[in-house]
């Protein structure tokens, strides 16, 4: 269910570098004046690419200005193995890497309004252990659905992940088994969840709350997949076709239900939600 | 009946001894005492060696080739199994099947993966991989199940959901987290027992259960300690570590609430003896199926929704 | 949605030639005596061969005996499109037909106890018009669907049907929908509904009632299709595959429960149906 | 825009008689007195030959290559379209499309066949003929429509449901029987339009609606005239009779009460103009869509119920 199989360099490769004035784009590697790439939303002004965005970047894109009010924000990994392995104990770096992301966990929920509408929502971020779901993501991620049960208002959850936490072992995995609780109870009482696929969204997020949304939006290009590209040409011994586990083979298989560009998400949102008629 | 791992070494020599003395003279028993003194070294040291594998070692017992399979435990534990093939959508999954089964004077739906045991078999069963449409498959009969009111039973033994190009197009992402939303809310007692290799999203996605049970020397894993090795330690000679890393054995499981029983297997494992390892779990799971046939359906989707809410282990 | 595609000649093929004494097996060509032949349930004892049986032989082999009352017996087809074609009017040849067969359509309706399990059941007549879905067909199916529904007994359908009768043009089309809202009815009120298609079951009727069992039972061998062989070789230019549309074939897709030989049937039915526990 | 069929050949001569003085002298007007009698002579013939065509002269107007399709009604009769894709585990099909859609001020949940009007369009939109997936696209948008309480809306355009092996083996059958299994019972109202052809199961598939209408150019048949003459009269150059024989046409279909209202199109076929065409559309859904609102779930349900118990002749 743990996907870090995409090889460093690939990875390295779609990161946009940045330094102070410019950013150099992860696809076509334009040099972007560092105002234009964020002007564009961290969208590549020449080839349309686009770059990863953190939690906030994500909430000040899409809530109207002012409206977060971020919830659940202290709760944060504890470690339930002692997990140790070469890069050392896993809750060291589990300390190094909330120091240098500034963020307790791999998710950020809270409440806010998209075009006046207000929304519970929760936004992975790729920084915090590559996205991946622990033990404190799911709590957050149910508890947000729960708030939007609650409140009967609908729920979005913007996903970027390497898949399940494996430094937390089964309890990791059992996370994929606690969000989809909560997404199954927001079915029953007919409560709207959107589900937003963004590069990259793999193994066992996209196994569990990534896929069921009532609809499913990706942004384009984005890397989306269950098994590792590795594991897979392993298993079928053959090379694999170059749109392989992207936002646009997903929609051609059936898995997406609209690819929309990032400078459209928010409208898109609106345009969706409208639609809820209760 | 046999295979011995490397651990098993002195166990299995003793065990060719006294199988040995036993043949030189099977009438007079000349070695009568010979043989029930080496009995008991043997036993004693069973006991020594099975009470504290390591990880490692349980995974190995775990996908010992002639563990039990599903089929084995429908004949052993079940009666009456009327098999019901298909997902109504695109194929007939034999890595992951089920039908109407009965347990004691319980009537259940059993649903479960199905290793093989030889080469045709396992090619057949696809080593017990499930692709997208085995899992549609389990849903399928969980609704049926739901409509004729029948308790659901899941045995779970697999490597992990099939991870080939087809389960990609299929969508295996879409076919395990439906059934993980679906599970969450079906409105009948769910009880899922890792009999063997508990993989990843692949066991997960037939493993919601109101009861979560395993057997004693099962493994229940985020990711196998052969992919794990290779991604944290980046060498794959690292499994031993990260078995004991991830600590899926049912001891661990049971401390972590993972799981809610262990069902003993006889001694050196399910393998060593079929019938006792089926009887042991027949007990097992009809006093589960009889305490879940306990509760209304709003008190049984309560209970589950707080079970699952409750899973994990973090700092506020 | 009809389907009479399959040429005479195969179709003679398939249908077991009885004389006075012998009856030589439509697959094999072995001559049986008549005797052996009921005996062993219209299967031929040589090669297995399933032969069709006529509504009342199916009744006779499934439910216990003396059990059987049959229900809405009186209905049968009028002549709503006032069809006339090369072989005559429809109404002629539905007299004709009932003449012959001696039933009033192409289904029997009734209740009656299968090891004493109390059933609702259609047996559907292939002598009728190529079992055809008329509005009489659709009618009957129907209320013994609704007959199951108000006492809250399972419903059981033998399905041989060469699809849905053109000469009562879209009214037989609409049967689709008729029958199919009887089997929605059973779903919500939780009552079991078992299929069982025998050969043929093609157009029409496998794209309705026959494919929603709880339990989709086959006989082995039977021919079982949506389209006509002819149209789809028209369609995709290239020979089909020998098992193509047989049950063998629809089990081995996904839409067939369990393929039972006829001398097992009656037993199954009861394993199933045991199963029901409200 | 106007492609004329041999039916309408002294049509077309008025009309490009017109079209001809009109352009002699297009500011002076010498042929005015002309123009109006031919003009009012040509109206008079249409009125003649539209409001009498048989059936198979329907059946080819229903079919005619300029016809409006659905993503014309799209941006004529609807506001916001949203479209949502795929059926969630095989594919998109793209000759049954369907989303979110405005209508005047309501929302619903538009489904329907998509032909194509060029080559490239037809090879992307299979003609209109969906395959197992697009019903099941159907089917999932219909579930979603429930969940947010929309109605549904669907456009029928098609020969009939893709008849090539992928059908058959991906579950044709068992997709349509699903889907009217189940649209029996969805808990909004259905309205369903027959634009075009309505052929056969592909055609009923998203066809079971509380309210069933018909343009008045439109056909809705169990076959194709040309399959039924090839079946019943041996040789498809009998269509034309079996067009006649199987009374495909709205006026015959409100007869027998298979459908509840026939929408008139402009003199000549809706693709003559397709403004004045979705203005009617457009009219008579909103008069569907606020009368089936009136209604309760429970009632909805107990209505449609009753009306598909009554389709149908037959003698008692
Ligand atoms: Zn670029
Ligand atoms: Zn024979």
């Amino acid at each position: 269910m743990p996907w870090f199989i995409k090889s460093k360099t690939s990875e390295e490769k779609r990161k946009p570098v940045k330094d102070d004035i410019w950013v150099k784009c992860g696809s076509c590697n334009a040099h972007v004046f560092k105002e234009d790439w964020f002007n564009s939303l961290s969208v590549c002004p020449k080839c349309g690419f686009h770059g990863r965005l953190t939690a906030y970047e994500r909430i000040g894109q899409i809530l109207d200005i002012d409206t977060f009010k971020e919830m659940f924000g202290r709760i944060s990994p504890s470690d339930p193995l002692s997990f140790v392995w070469t890069r050392g104990s896993y809750k060291d770096i589990v300390k190094q890497t909330q120091d240098k992301t500034g963020l307790n966990e791999s998710v950020v929920c809270g409440i806010g309004k998209i075009h006046d509408i207000p929304v519970s929502i929760a936004v992975m971020d790729f920084r915090f252990f590559g996205g991946s779901l622990g033990s404190a993501t799911g709590e957050k991620i149910l508890l947000a659905a729960n708030y939007a049960y609650e409140h009967k208002i609908p729920y979005i959850i913007f996903s970027a992940s390497g898949g399940a936490r494996m430094q937390e072992g089964t309890l990791s995995l059992m996370q994929m088994a606690k969000t989809c609780a909560g997404i199954a109870r927001l079915r029953e009482k007919k409560i709207p969840y959107v589900s937003v696929l963004t590069d990259p969204t793999t193994g066992g997020v996209i196994a569990s709350y990534a896929m069921v949304g009532d609809v499913n939006i990706a942004e384009p290009g984005a890397l989306i997949g269950f098994a590792g590209r590795r594991v897979i040409e392993q298993t079928i011994r053959q090379k694999l076709p170059d749109n392989f586990q992207t936002s646009e083979y997903f929609l051609e298989h059936g898995f997406i239900d609209l690819i929309v560009e990032r400078k459209k998400l928010k409208d898109t949102l609106k345009n969706v939600l409208q639609y809820y008629n209760r | 009946m046999n295979d011995y791992f490397d651990f098993e070494k002195s166990i299995a020599e003793m065990e060719k001894m006294i199988e040995k003395l036993k043949s030189i003279s099977p009438d007079q028993n000349h070695y009568n005492d010979e043989i029930a003194e080496l009995e008991k070294k043997c036993a004693l040291q069973k006991q020594e060696l099975y009470g504290n594998l390591t990880a490692w070692q349980t995974v190995q017992i775990a996908r010992h080739p002639k563990r039990p399979v599903l089929l084995d435990y429908i004949s052993l534990v079940f009666s009456d199994f009327v098999e019901l093939h298909g997902d109504r959508s695109f194929g007939d999954d034999q890595a992951l099947i089920g039908g109407f089964a009965t347990i004691g004077k319980r009537r259940v739906m059993l649903i479960g993966h199905n290793k093989g045991k030889n080469v045709d078999e396992n090619i057949k069963r696809n080593f017990g991989q499930a692709k997208p449409e085995g899992y549609r498959k389990a849903l399928r009969l969980m609704r049926l199940a739901e409509k004729y009111n029948l308790p659901v039973l899941c045995f779970i033994d697999t490597q992990g959901a099939y991870p080939g190009i087809e389960g990609e197009e299929r969508g295996q992402p879409e076919a395990i987290a439906t059934n993980l939303t679906e599970m969450a809310r079906l409105e009948v007692p769910i009880i899922a027992l890792i009999t063997g290799e508990g993989g990843s999203g692949g066991a997960l996605a037939i493993g919601v259960g109101d009861s979560v049970l395993m057997m004693s020397h099962s493994v229940y894993s985020v990711i196998s300690p052969e992919g794990c090795a290779s991604i944290l330690w980046r060498d794959a000679s690292f499994s031993p570590q990260a078995a004991e890393a991830l600590k899926p054995t049912a001891q661990s499981l049971l401390a972590l609430k993972v799981i809610d029983e262990i069902i003993p297997e006889p001694l050196g494992g399910a393998h060593r003896n079929y019938e006792q390892t089926s009887q042991e779990i027949k007990r097992v799971l009809l006093k589960h199926l009889k305490r879940l046939s306990a509760f209304s359906t709003s008190k049984l989707l309560k209970l589950r929704f707080e079970k699952y809410s409750a899973m994990g282990l973090f700092s506020d």
